[in-house]
């Protein structure tokens, strides 16, 4: 039982079917909900299942993080290969940026109409 | 070559009075009632020139009807008498039928400028419907006489005229002869075509101010223009005239037909007559055009 | 890029071209913008001179959007709509043909260009590409929707380049793609015959039109289409004889309009008004204006001795050769048609009693109105009198193109085979006639009296109330619309059709933008929805 | 001399503006002339490849081939374009530090040869695409930059799983590998990429129907900065993912499909604007109608038509720029950019201008669009593609209808206010308009450019 938990593919499994479930909860939100706010926090939850499915997708049981520590000069066999961990790193980074850019916009936005719903958003479109 | 021209014309001012005269008699016997002398029309033409005044418009007034007496005669002038005739050709050699059927409506817009120069729309009106009309009465008589330029490969009258010496065109082409001679009916001013001038209609129509020396010189051109109208029908569908008495009885055969069949008929209005022209000669002109 | 070569084609048209500017140049006008003239003057030179297909359709685009903004000065927002959007849509199809050309022939160059290993149908498609071209310039219905009002809005000046030349380069380039690139072996004949019968329908319908006009300018171009449509159907017929007959109205065409034009601008600067229903009476007012215009409708009505007539008696010659027998009927039922607006232009404008108590303090004409007036005047005099005399320029181009001329038999016959006619014996013994029975006449004028004042005239017996509109113009052609067939014409238009169409775009663009008004969330939904789709489709 | 220069040189311009707060627009005309100075030092060096630290395939690799020279001088032009236009607008240091930031996303987009990186600079340009979008800081800026984002993670979320995916089955990141090895994964999954990629790519292009938010977005930037967007941002995405595209090798129908939208986007925007009453908007249908063009016509294969679209690429940014940079100054004068407040203003100079750019990106001669239209329908011609012949000269023809529609509403209404351009705006203008005529009647020069460009681009990313 728990060599099979502990079998890699199990795990990938796993990990594909969690991010998966939480890509869709993600979607549903930024799809049904009519605040801002929890429609940029759902747009931030579908990200993470991305983040999890990739970094989850890499991983392989036995291997070690890949930290360049003492003594260790190379990423070998024992390590998990490191790019994807670096990219995420680096998305993750950006996401922040980006959230927190857009709820300063929905910050702003609300200051200046007193409006958080999406759908009450009419300021732009066809002119009459 | 000017006698020639000048016999022409002397020819035709005869014959179309007299025809005239001849018309006015037969219309009174066919009401039941004596017409007036044979001579009486050349009387009233010549009168007419000689009367005391005649009120004048202005200079267009006065080009109108010269233009449209200009217009009468070239057309005479430009119509061949007699079949391989060397005499009496006249300036046909240097014209054809589309040039002589161009002439012929020279004569009504030279009108129409004289008796638009004067200020009353009855005129005006009247030379509106005349030119209504017109359209109506081309209309077959073109188709007619197009049928028989291809049926000939020619436009010259001349050689239309001696390509019948077997058969008649009113034989060969019986369709475009009936076409051409309802408008012929028309040109001539004859019933049921003759809203035009009939005072009735509109106060006397485009002839309304013409007096004296206009009303002359308008009723002499009638007359030359009747005979070339009447030579021209000769000359298309009755193979042309060998001789003078072979011409006399030809127009006339032609004319006292158009003569009866006029006054059987009573008048259309101008809407009536172009529809009536554009239905069944029109028709029955294209009729006739297909089978050439 | 741009590629020339002179040709006796090009020559024939752009002599026309600067004819007409030079004399148009004197005209006083006030929307007269020297760029814009330049640009389309070039524009022009370049269709006519071009060598190759690119040369020839920028100058057709340069010639259309110039003359855009030279209408664009007067003319109402619906009408340059109207203008611009066949204009720029009949040189797409152009474009579309040239790019066709391309791609069958591989080159652009009209001396490179062989048909001989084309199939039939992508010449088909050619061939109707370009007829659409041609029928925008030329106003061919139903692609006429855009001429009478851009010709009668434009201003006074630009009307007569627009009637004279700009119309004729729809001619100029069937001219040179018809008989000269595409040759006439290539061409089916079903199309030339819809060709001419379209061009000849034009014509018929355009004349009912113009004789149920009020407007002057609108008359003269309704009046512009009608001849041009005639030029379409000669063309068609594809001869010799007919080239030249298409040729020789071109030229007539030309300076007749030029001349009918001017002299409409001329009362229009004077008068301020442009209906028939307000002008009037002007004859002795204006007797040159007057009598040049009448040398024009003359012409225009074909009718001898002045030059219109060589030109119609050419086109009938050739279609009688061909035993065109139909095809002439209806060209001469145009025709007959024709006199009736001629006399409504001159009637209205010059002829009846005045309209307009204003009529005596008109102003003078400024003589510089007279220029392109006389110019055209004296052609129409001298191609009436001596015929033959441009025909070796047509024979000319007829050699270019490869045809075998078949006219010229001296300056004063025109005709061939067929029938011709001595032009200088027509005016000689019309003048002479016209001279004599002058002379009887003034022998008896002396007995003639004037008439008291205008109301003098014979009016049932009564003397007509001061007041009363003694001016027929208002009225004339009235009758015509009660004649069945005619009234059928009269009633129809095609400006229903064009109007759906442009309704239907209309809807269109509004159904389309609704979509570009989404908000941020259906968004979202429309591109997770495109997503799934294109999963399902890609794993089926 | 290094390639990182373009991408370092603006962002770092950026970085230290507080030491010259109040001469960073001078700054910017300085960086920008500084890259073009760059980019004339390379032209005499193409084709370059640039390896940055470790070996391949874990490198950060940068390229400049013809193609990619034709688009980075293209943005670079049109930013020293913008800043000296923009020289004299004392109090607007944020947009100068954000277009910096933006010149050098679009700068990373087009050099960097592995899609992590593209993913990264894909990221800056858009944030600061983001930023210049709520810059007027009002209402309706602020609604269309939240709009913006939402619809732009969205994109971004599809480009990440599509890296992912290709990293996850191949192992590479850099273009040349991936271009190499990509025929060997299974079919669902290549599939599935090139689907991920089309999504978000295609929000980015602006392709039906991923581009049903432009038009709003467009009316709530400042105008100014909507010309950088049609000119700039909006080329770099499209570049960037034609160049995945052949570099992958994705076979015919994939293409094929890739027409089709590019035609239908083509029609309905153009149908879209028809109606419009808003210029701004109307110049966003265009643009998407273009972007539309460009789409079919790159997607083709062709080294003729790729070659025209290049061409119409660079007219396409020239007109663009003419066009909202002069409506900028309309909607300053008439504070509109409605149709009503167009048709009121009175300016020989700002009228002839508005006619050029109209007339050139319809493709009417003697200006440069025509050339650009007419490589294209050469190319689908000798293809044998008439059918988009016909159909992209019909679309074209309601594009005339609305682009002179606006034209004679300003010549015929009453006019309500004179505009005067200063002097550094008209010639600046001029100098367009000069442009576009100048390319329409001696293109030889550049399309023989776009030629070798356009091969490079059809043959894709090699490994050199």
């Amino acid at each position: 039982m728990l060599e099979t938990l502990n079998q890699t593919t199990f795990l990938h499994t796993v990990v594909a079917i969690g991010s998966f479930t939480i890509f869709t909860i993600g979607l549903v939100g930024v799809l049904s909900k009519k605040n801002l706010f929890k429609i940029f926090l759902s747009l931030s939850i579908v990200e993470s299942s991305l983040f999890l499915f990739f970094i989850g997708s890499h991983f392989e049981v036995g291997k070690a993080a890949p930290i360049v520590a003492d003594g260790i000069k190379l990423f070998d066999g024992h390590m998990v290969d490191p790019v994807p961990q670096a990219m995420i790193l680096t998305t993750i980074v950006i996401g922040v940026a980006v959230l927190a850019l857009s709820l300063t916009f929905v910050v702003n936005y609300y200051r200046l109409s007193g409006n958080i719903d999406i759908d009450k958003m009419d300021e732009l479109g066809e002119v009459q | 070559m000017f006698i020639d021209l000048l016999i022409m014309l002397v020819m035709a001012y005869g014959f179309g009075f007299l025809y005239y005269g001849l018309y006015r008699n037969i219309s009174a016997r066919v009401h039941g009632r004596f017409g007036p002398s044979l001579a009486q029309s050349f009387y009233d033409s010549i009168k007419l020139f000689t009367k005391d005044t005649s009120t004048d418009f202005g200079w267009m007034f006065f080009a109108g009807p010269i233009i449209m007496a200009s217009g009468a005669i070239l057309t005479v002038l430009f119509i061949p008498y007699f079949n391989h005739g060397e005499r009496l050709v006249g300036l046909s050699p240097y014209g054809n039928l589309i040039v002589v059927l161009y002439f012929m409506v020279l004569g009504p817009l030279g009108n129409a400028l004289g008796v638009g120069s004067h200020g009353n729309p009855f005129g005006a009106m009247g030379i509106t419907r005349g030119l209504t009309r017109l359209l109506g009465l081309e209309m077959p008589f073109y188709i007619a006489v197009v049928g028989l330029m291809i049926a000939n490969e020619s436009a010259d009258i001349g050689t239309i005229m001696a390509n019948q010496a077997e058969t008649y065109n009113i034989i060969a082409h019986p369709l475009l002869f009936i076409a051409a001679f309802i408008s012929f009916l028309g040109f001539l001013g004859k019933s049921p075509f003759d809203v035009v001038g009939a005072p009735q209609e509109v106060y006397s129509g485009p002839a309304v101010e013409f007096g004296g020396k206009f009303l002359a010189l308008a009723l002499s051109q009638s007359a030359i223009f009747s005979f070339a109208k009447l030579l021209l029908m000769v000359d298309l569908f009755l193979g042309g005239a060998d001789s003078l008495w072979d011409l006399i009885l030809k127009t006339f055969v032609l004319f006292v037909a158009s003569v009866f069949v006029g006054n059987v008929y009573g008048r259309f209005t101008t809407a009536q007559s172009v529809d009536f022209l554009l239905k069944v000669p029109t028709v029955i002109a294209i009729v006739g055009l297909l089978f050439v | 890029m741009f590629n020339f070569e002179i040709t006796a084609l090009g020559n024939m048209f752009f002599g026309l071209t600067v004819l007409v500017f030079v004399s148009l140049f004197f005209v006083p006008n006030k929307h007269r913008s020297v760029t814009l003239y330049s640009l389309l003057f070039a524009s022009l030179a370049c269709i006519f001179y071009a060598s190759d297909l690119i040369t020839l359709f920028i100058g057709w685009e340069i010639m259309g959007w110039s003359s855009y903004f030279l209408i664009a000065k007067t003319a109402d927002k619906q009408t340059l709509q109207k203008y611009i959007v066949f204009n720029i849509g009949g040189a797409f199809t152009l474009l579309g043909a040239i790019i066709l050309i391309y791609g069958a022939c591989g080159s652009f160059v009209y001396s490179e260009l062989d048909f001989s290993a084309v199939p039939s149908g992508q010449v088909t498609a050619i061939t109707i590409l370009l007829l659409l071209t041609l029928f925008v310039k030329s106003g061919i219905m139903p692609f006429h929707y855009w001429v009478v009002d851009s010709y009668s809005q434009s201003n006074d000046l630009f009307s007569a380049v627009l009637s004279a030349i700009i119309s004729k380069t729809g001619v100029f380039a069937f001219i040179l793609i018809f008989f000269q690139i595409i040759t006439v072996q290539y061409l089916q004949t079903p199309i030339l015959e819809v060709v001419a019968w379209l061009g000849v329908l034009t014509s018929i319908i355009a004349t009912f039109k113009a004789i149920n006009e009020d407007e002057a300018k609108r008359l003269l171009a309704y009046s512009s289409i009608a001849q041009v449509g005639y030029i379409v159907t000669i063309l068609s017929i594809m001869g010799s004889l007919s080239l030249e007959a298409a040729l020789y109205h071109t030229v007539i065409h030309t300076f007749v309009k030029l001349l009918l034009f001017i002299n409409v601008a001329a009362i229009i600067y004077v008068s301020k008004q442009h209906r028939f229903s307000t002008l009037g009476g002007l004859l002795y007012k204006y007797p040159l204006n007057f009598i040049l215009l009448v040398v024009g409708i003359i012409s225009l009505a074909g009718m001898p001795p002045l030059g219109g007539f060589s030109s119609k008696f050419l086109i009938y010659t050739a279609l009688l050769e061909e035993h065109k027998g139909l095809l002439l009927a209806a060209v001469l039922f145009s025709s007959a048609s024709a006199f009736l607006y001629c006399y409504k232009l001159v009637y209205g404008i010059y002829l009846g009693q005045p309209t307009n108590p204003k009529t005596e303090a008109y102003p003078r004409i400024p003589l510089r109105f007279y220029v392109p007036q006389i110019l055209g005047a004296v052609i129409l005099i001298t191609l009436g009198t001596i015929p033959g005399v441009i025909v070796p320029m047509f024979n000319g181009i007829l050699g270019s193109v490869g045809f075998e001329p078949v006219l010229y038999r001296g300056v004063f016959v025109l005709g061939s085979d067929f029938a011709s006619f001595n032009g200088g014996v027509v005016i000689g013994a019309f003048g002479l006639i016209f001279v004599l029975i002058l002379l009887f006449f003034v022998r008896l004028k002396n007995r003639s009296v004037k008439p008291k004042d205008r109301l003098d005239i014979s009016y049932c017996g009564e003397v007509p109330r001061a007041d009363v509109n003694l001016h027929y113009g208002y009225g004339m052609g009235r009758e015509l619309s009660r004649i069945g067939l005619i009234k059928m014409i009269l009633s129809r238009s095609s400006h229903a059709l064009w109007q759906r169409v442009s309704t239907l775009f209309g809807d269109l663009s509004g159904i389309t933008q609704k979509l570009y008004t989404l908000s941020a969330q259906n968004m979202g939904l429309v591109i997770f929805a495109f997503f799934t789709i294109l999963l399902y489709m890609g794993v089926k | 001399m290094s390639l990182v220069y373009f991408i370092a040189i603006p962002i770092l311009a950026s970085f230290l503006t507080p030491f010259y707060k109040n001469y960073l627009r001078f700054v910017s005309v300085l960086v920008n002339i500084l890259l073009a100075g760059f980019a004339a030092f390379f032209y005499s060096r193409l084709p370059l490849n640039e390896f940055i630290s470790l070996d391949s395939p874990l490198s950060i690799i940068f390229i400049l081939d013809y193609v990619s020279f034709f688009f980075v001088s293209l943005f670079i032009g049109v930013m020293l374009f913008f800043s000296l236009y923009s020289i004299k607008e004392k109090n607007n240091t944020a947009v100068f530090v954000v277009t910096n930031i933006f010149t050098s996303g679009a700068l990373g987009l087009i050099l960097s040869a592995d899609i992590f990186n593209i993913y990264i600079f894909f990221e800056i340009a858009s944030i600061s695409a983001y930023i210049l979008t709520g810059l007027n800081r009002d209402k309706v800026a602020y609604s269309g930059a939240i709009k913006y984002m939402i619809v732009g993670a969205v994109a971004s979320i599809f480009l990440l799983l599509g890296i992912m995916l290709m990293y996850l089955n191949l192992g590479y990141l850099t273009l040349s590998s991936i271009g190499a090895g990509f025929h060997t994964m299974d079919k669902g999954i290549q599939y599935l990429v090139l689907l991920s990629l089309f999504i978000g790519f295609g929000i980015k292009t602006e392709i039906l129907p991923l581009n049903f938010w432009v038009a709003d977005i467009y009316q709530a930037t400042p105008t100014k900065i909507a010309a950088l967007f049609s000119a700039v941002l909006s080329k770099a995405y499209l570049f960037v993912f034609f160049h995945i595209l052949y570099t992958l090798k994705v076979d015919a129908p994939a293409l094929l499909f890739l027409t089709a939208i590019g035609l239908l986007s083509f029609a309905v925007a153009e149908l879209s604007a028809l109606r419009s009453k808003d210029v701004k908007r109307i110049f966003a249908y265009s643009t998407l109608g273009q972007l539309g063009v460009l789409f079919l016509a790159l997607s083709s294969a062709n080294v003729v038509v790729v070659s025209g679209a290049l061409f119409l690429i660079l007219v396409h940014s020239i007109s663009k720029l003419m066009l909202f940079f002069s409506l900028d100054l309309v909607e300053k004068k008439m504070h509109s950019t409605r149709v009503e407040a167009f048709a009121g203003f009175r300016s020989a100079f700002l009228f002839t201008i508005f006619a050029i750019g109209f007339l050139s990106l319809l493709g009417i001669p003697p200006f440069a669009g025509f050339i650009a239209k007419l490589t294209i329908l050469k190319g689908f011609a000798s293809m044998g593609a008439y059918g988009i012949v016909g159909a992209i000269l019909a679309i074209s023809l309601v594009e005339a209808t609305y682009f002179f529609r606006l034209l004679s509403a300003n010549q015929r209404s009453k006019k309500t206010a004179e505009i005067k351009v200063p002097l550094l705006q008209k010639i600046m203008l001029s100098l367009l308009a000069l442009a576009i005529l100048y390319l329409g009647l001696f293109p030889q020069g550049l399309l023989d450019f776009c030629t070798d460009a356009a091969q490079t681009l059809i043959q894709g990313v090699i490994h050199v």
